[in-house]
């Protein structure tokens, strides 16, 4: 039960780590790179007024999003996961698609949620993403029951959730986290330290120095990893996945990180202690950090690295294209699917005037 | 054909349901080897077993969370709140998650949450609420509260094969009040979104639910032998509102007395006043009134509650008001 | 002389009570440093320092429960919630807790829960919240929804010096687009209770609040152009209701539009009809309407979120129906 | 931070703890005396129908109620404490009568509550105590805001609050602990591990062994003690209290004891396994290991103790005689005091015809 820190993974170390391929190392650049330029894609829309709403960025965060989802078995009916905010990576490692989610940010009828909700509120239940709501908590109770189902049904299926570090102070964080080490639901939740809730520092979130220690009162294993580390990410998530699937119960990872940009576009980050940003930028960018030990390990080469930024950034403009000009939904499907039976609701009367 | 209780016909419904459909399992404080609360499941750990009755921490945001995940993967959950007042704990997840999750991203949760409400127990503030008004404001969400046995059945029945999340109230002081036969083999379904009848009549309507429908009956027996013909719709279903009935009855009866024991203000009284004013204006022969409880929170000395709630008397006199009216 | 908006306005207020009352603090998140996410307490934690601006865990119940318990202590806490829609979080603490306690311990309880509310400006489902109905049940509590830059200021004051708890909705769309020139140095007070004539008309009322005050004056400056003279009531307060002023409207133009932004079923919309029946049925010269946004949680998509809520177009529409009743 | 478990006062040790004396043992021995003696009579009263509503009984937990309460300074605006249903004796300490509760319990017009509110429900915040409402947990934030405004004016009050096994596992209990630990309110907080919520043991509410691993996630210290070890709660107690009154934050005492009644007097308690309650009703009486402490180490004489009991009884007749006989509140008070103003709410239409 105790909380270890899991140090970061050794520069210099020449072998692939065991149980990961060549190809994986890629995979898991693709889906990094792939969600820094999506989200920068964001930016230029937002600032274009053509994103509906806030944007808010996961700078700084993608290597946790995309080396924790990378744990999980991906497929149709496998494991699951609930993603934040800031995890697109997590939702594009199981499958969510750049088409959709800038349609989804334009409000696009084609949209995975036709105009309703935004950012990357959607889910698809069979690739493995059940999309949150905005009250920050509330997906733990709801993973509790879903991991449940799989242990009811003895599935070897796994989900994974992530709870940011203000999130943790949330009632239903707490009921639900408590709830599924009760049952020992196959669950691993990922506490990301970020530094902030909003503007809000941890030091005024709670009382505790690593959100690991949070885990200990509910009686579950966890670790504290160094989360702009991949692979120290990927090896303490697989770990935590694969014990779930043995039937062990709730695991917590707690990944230090920190988020680089504001709480949402709108936000100057006055309140930022001057040089910090420019550090973590500098020093510790997770995507920075992992090119460098693909390539100083020798594990890739610098221009396969190139050469996929370069098709990322064309798979974006491609499915930027393909949506920028879709119109919105119409206005009177606002009516569907409120309930199952009836499937519209009544038009109200004067409007028929 | 026993007379069943009212308790008895919720748990028979429950236990049906479990029988015949495995998805179906039950969650929530004590349900298992206590039986619940008030033993509408006992009985229930012994036949199901503990993965399909499952005893939950004190913890209503996880329970109804939890059911919803649960439904999300295709399971029937039917969680119990140990009484309907704790489900204000749950107001964040049943409002915003629960009730929502099919229209903002095509989730299904078909959910049931049931738990014992009302007064007229010596409960005091925190265990007698009504919280329908609370939920009743909610789309996405259907909300039962059947009077009789034959209907608790039938409804809980109906709410745990509902593709959608259901909130079925349970009327504590109907428990083992009310009693009724029913036929023993025959499926009883009550369908969701329909009332009742419960008497005819032709000089005034009182619309209500849950326990009123009982002392609303009182009231239309002894208003009788004073010569008003009341008719009693009992809604059974509270949201969404079977209008057709409610209109019905107004059309016929030209007056409408609403009876409910929640309190007044933001009580379901008014949307039914105003429904009727958009869809049966012209035929109101007199004001649309209300016979509800005070807008206190419920005390706890039985005269105090007794003043506070609304009793048969009051709906005699109330509707021998708007009879001459 | 200057012109405020009715964010400043609320700025002001606050500023202002915090001044003149030491026992004033406030908490919430993102209240101090940040200012509060639309910018209200900006300044406040320079000025007032750590020990009366406190920003807090991501908690909305402890920050309501706390709040209660230094109200008891003689304290008057100011709590932000960040968006209203997370006051659902606290439903339990506010609907049970602080509502309830004077009636049933004697503890003074004079908190303000203030927050943005409403929609129009792309929130989606969980930043649009319009919350009232879900409180308006609730004996104990009051709830004030200003509509002006004055009533902002005058009710936030007002709600500040209460010796009950207050709901204080302020609309987000009315933030920075309602501009009003606001005398200095005259101490400016909304009674809690009592609703204003925003307009005088003849042939028939809206009573409406919140936003669609605007949206209800934009409609009868162009139902004028026909020549059907609106009468607007702006409620201000919704808890309690301030039944003579809507009686007395009721009563001279003999003809209502209920008017709000929140869903229909429901809604306050029902409750004023039902008092109208009560108290003023015999003064009606048509059915009671309203207009109302549409059954559905609020979707995002402009096109969506425009079509479901209540546009001036709307509300033109129905009074000008209603007129030629 | 660490949990460490408080060792049970040694029998047979001569010498009176220190800063206890002489004549606080026989208070506390009163308090414990009186709250079983007064429960008694609730019970006698409940079986003749005479109590209104349900009846829960603290029996076998009499000495933590009375311990923890007892180290709290008392008096005019001195310390304040928010006890449940099963610390009658806690609110005995603090100054609430026999009269009073026997008037609650009864409904009467006379009661602290004039009839509103049931059992324990009501409060003296001059006498420094707080009544809680049902929903479990929900006073926790309060007592947090209460110990909040101790801190901002600087006064040196200390707030105590109580919170059972399984009340633990409620929202509130997390929101409230985590935002005094972070404030550093001068609050303790008395965690009842007493083996049951309702029917459910432990191990189906929390994954952990003690509540007080519970704590550690909230950076509080934190103990547990033998809950029916009355000395070794009031030693605990007071440290943590005048901890707390030296600005050091909140405190969590974990106390391990056993509800030896079901939940209310309905409550078979056919869950219980076989002997339970007998090896916890012989072996480990918190009154009758108090009085064995007291006159086995000759800090007190046998007689003096009976002589208490004699007093106590007639204490209890006295208060039973006074008021079983008092009507119930008048109907139309119900409407009184919602509001400050309107001072009173309007009586319904029907009711004057
Ligand atoms: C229950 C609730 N209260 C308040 C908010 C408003 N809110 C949105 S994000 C946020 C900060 C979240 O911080 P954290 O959990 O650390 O996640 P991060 O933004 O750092 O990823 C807040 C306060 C919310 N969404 N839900
Ligand atoms: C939020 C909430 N949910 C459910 C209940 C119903 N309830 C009352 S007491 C109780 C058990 C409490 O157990 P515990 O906290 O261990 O206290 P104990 O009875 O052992 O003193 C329950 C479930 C409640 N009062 N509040
Ligand atoms: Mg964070
Ligand atoms: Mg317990």
């Amino acid at each position: 039960m105790t909380s270890r820190i899991v140090p970061a993974t050794q520069p210099g170390h020449p072998a692939i780590p065991a149980e990961v391929e060549r190809s994986q190392l890629l995979e898991i650049y693709y889906y990094l790179r792939l969600t820094r330029t999506l989200e920068e894609r964001l930016t230029a829309l937002y600032r274009q007024t053509k994103v509906i709403g806030g944007l808010f960025r996961s700078l700084g965060q993608e290597g946790e999003s995309v080396a924790s989802a990378y744990a999980l078995e991906r497929g149709r009916h496998r494991d699951l996961l609930s993603p934040l905010i800031r995890n697109l990576g997590s939702m594009l490692v199981m499958g969510a698609t750049p088409l959709q989610i800038l349609r989804q940010y334009m409000a696009k009828v084609e949209g995975p949620t036709r105009g309703r909700e935004l950012n990357i509120h959607f889910n698809d239940l069979e690739l493995g993403y059940v999309g949150q709501i905005s009250h920050l908590g509330d997906m733990i109770p709801v993973m509790a029951g879903i991991t449940l189902t799989f242990k009811l049904r003895r599935e070897p299926r796994v989900g994974l959730v992530y709870i940011g570090d203000g999130g943790t102070s949330t009632g239903t964080f707490h009921e639900g986290l408590n709830f599924a080490a009760v049952q020992r639901c196959p669950l691993v939740v990922i506490g990301e330290y970020n530094h902030w809730a909003y503007s809000t520092p941890p030091a005024k979130q709670f009382a505790v120095t690593h959100l690991a220690e949070k885990a200990q009162g509910y009686g579950i294993p966890t670790v504290t990893v160094d989360g702009n580390d991949v692979l120290a990410v990927y090896a303490a998530a697989k770990h935590a996945v694969e014990r779930a699937r043995r039937g062990k119960g709730v695991h917590f990872i707690e990944v230090k990180t920190y988020r680089r940009k504001g709480h949402a576009e709108h936000d100057d980050q006055h309140y930022v202690p001057e040089d910090e940003l420019e550090r973590w930028a500098k020093e510790n960018d997770p995507i920075d950090r992992y090119a460098k030990q693909l390539i100083e390990n020798e594990w890739v080469e610098a221009a396969e690295l190139t050469a996929m930024d370069q098709r990322i950034r064309d798979e974006v403009d491609r499915a930027t294209d393909a949506c920028v000009d879709e119109p919105l939904p119409a206005p009177e499907t606002a009516l569907g699917g409120v309930y199952a039976d009836p499937a519209d609701t009544e038009k109200l009367w004067f409007r028929l005037l | 054909m026993a007379e069943i209780t009212y308790l008895e016909a919720i748990r028979q419904g429950l236990w049906e349901e479990m029988e015949r459909d495995e998805r179906v399992f039950i969650l929530g404080e004590d349900v298992g080897a206590y039986g619940g609360a008030f033993k509408v499941t006992d009985g229930f750990l012994k036949r199901f077993g503990e993965s399909r009755v499952i005893d939950t921490p004190i913890s209503e945001a996880a329970i109804v969370g939890a059911a919803a995940g649960a439904a999300h993967m295709g399971l029937r959950p039917v969680a119990e709140m140990q009484f309907i007042d704790f489900i204000s704990c749950a107001y964040d997840m049943l409002t915003n998650y629960v009730a929502t999750a099919r229209y903002r991203a095509g989730l299904a949760t078909p959910i049931v949450v049931r738990g014992p409400c009302g007064g007229f127990v010596r409960g005091g503030p925190f265990h007698s609420q009504n919280p329908e008004a609370a939920f009743f404001h909610t789309p996405g969400l259907k909300i039962v509260a059947p009077a009789t046995a034959r209907d608790a059945k039938g409804l809980i029945k109906a709410a745990i094969r509902d593709d959608d999340p259901v909130l079925y109230l349970e009327h504590k002081w109907l428990y083992r009040r009310i009693k009724e036969s029913l036929p023993e083999g025959e499926e009883i379904l009550t369908p969701i979104g329909r009332a009742r009848v419960a008497r005819e009549g032709r000089d005034l309507s009182i619309v209500t639910y849950g326990a009123m429908v009982w002392k609303s009956l009182e009231a239309a027996e002894q208003l009788d032998k004073d010569g008003v013909s009341v008719e009693v719709l009992d809604l059974r279903t509270l949201l969404p509102l079977d209008d057709a009935a409610i209109v019905a009855t107004v059309k016929k009866t030209n007056k409408l007395l609403i009876v409910h024991e929640d309190t007044r203000t933001g009580g379901l009284a008014g949307e039914i006043a105003a429904r009727i004013n958009e869809q049966a204006f012209e035929w109101l022969d007199g004001p649309i009134m209300r016979v509800t409880a005070h807008d206190v929170p419920l005390p706890y000395a039985p005269t105090l509650e007794d003043f506070v709630l609304p009793q048969t008397e009051d709906v005699v006199k109330a509707a021998r008001w708007l009879a001459a009216y």
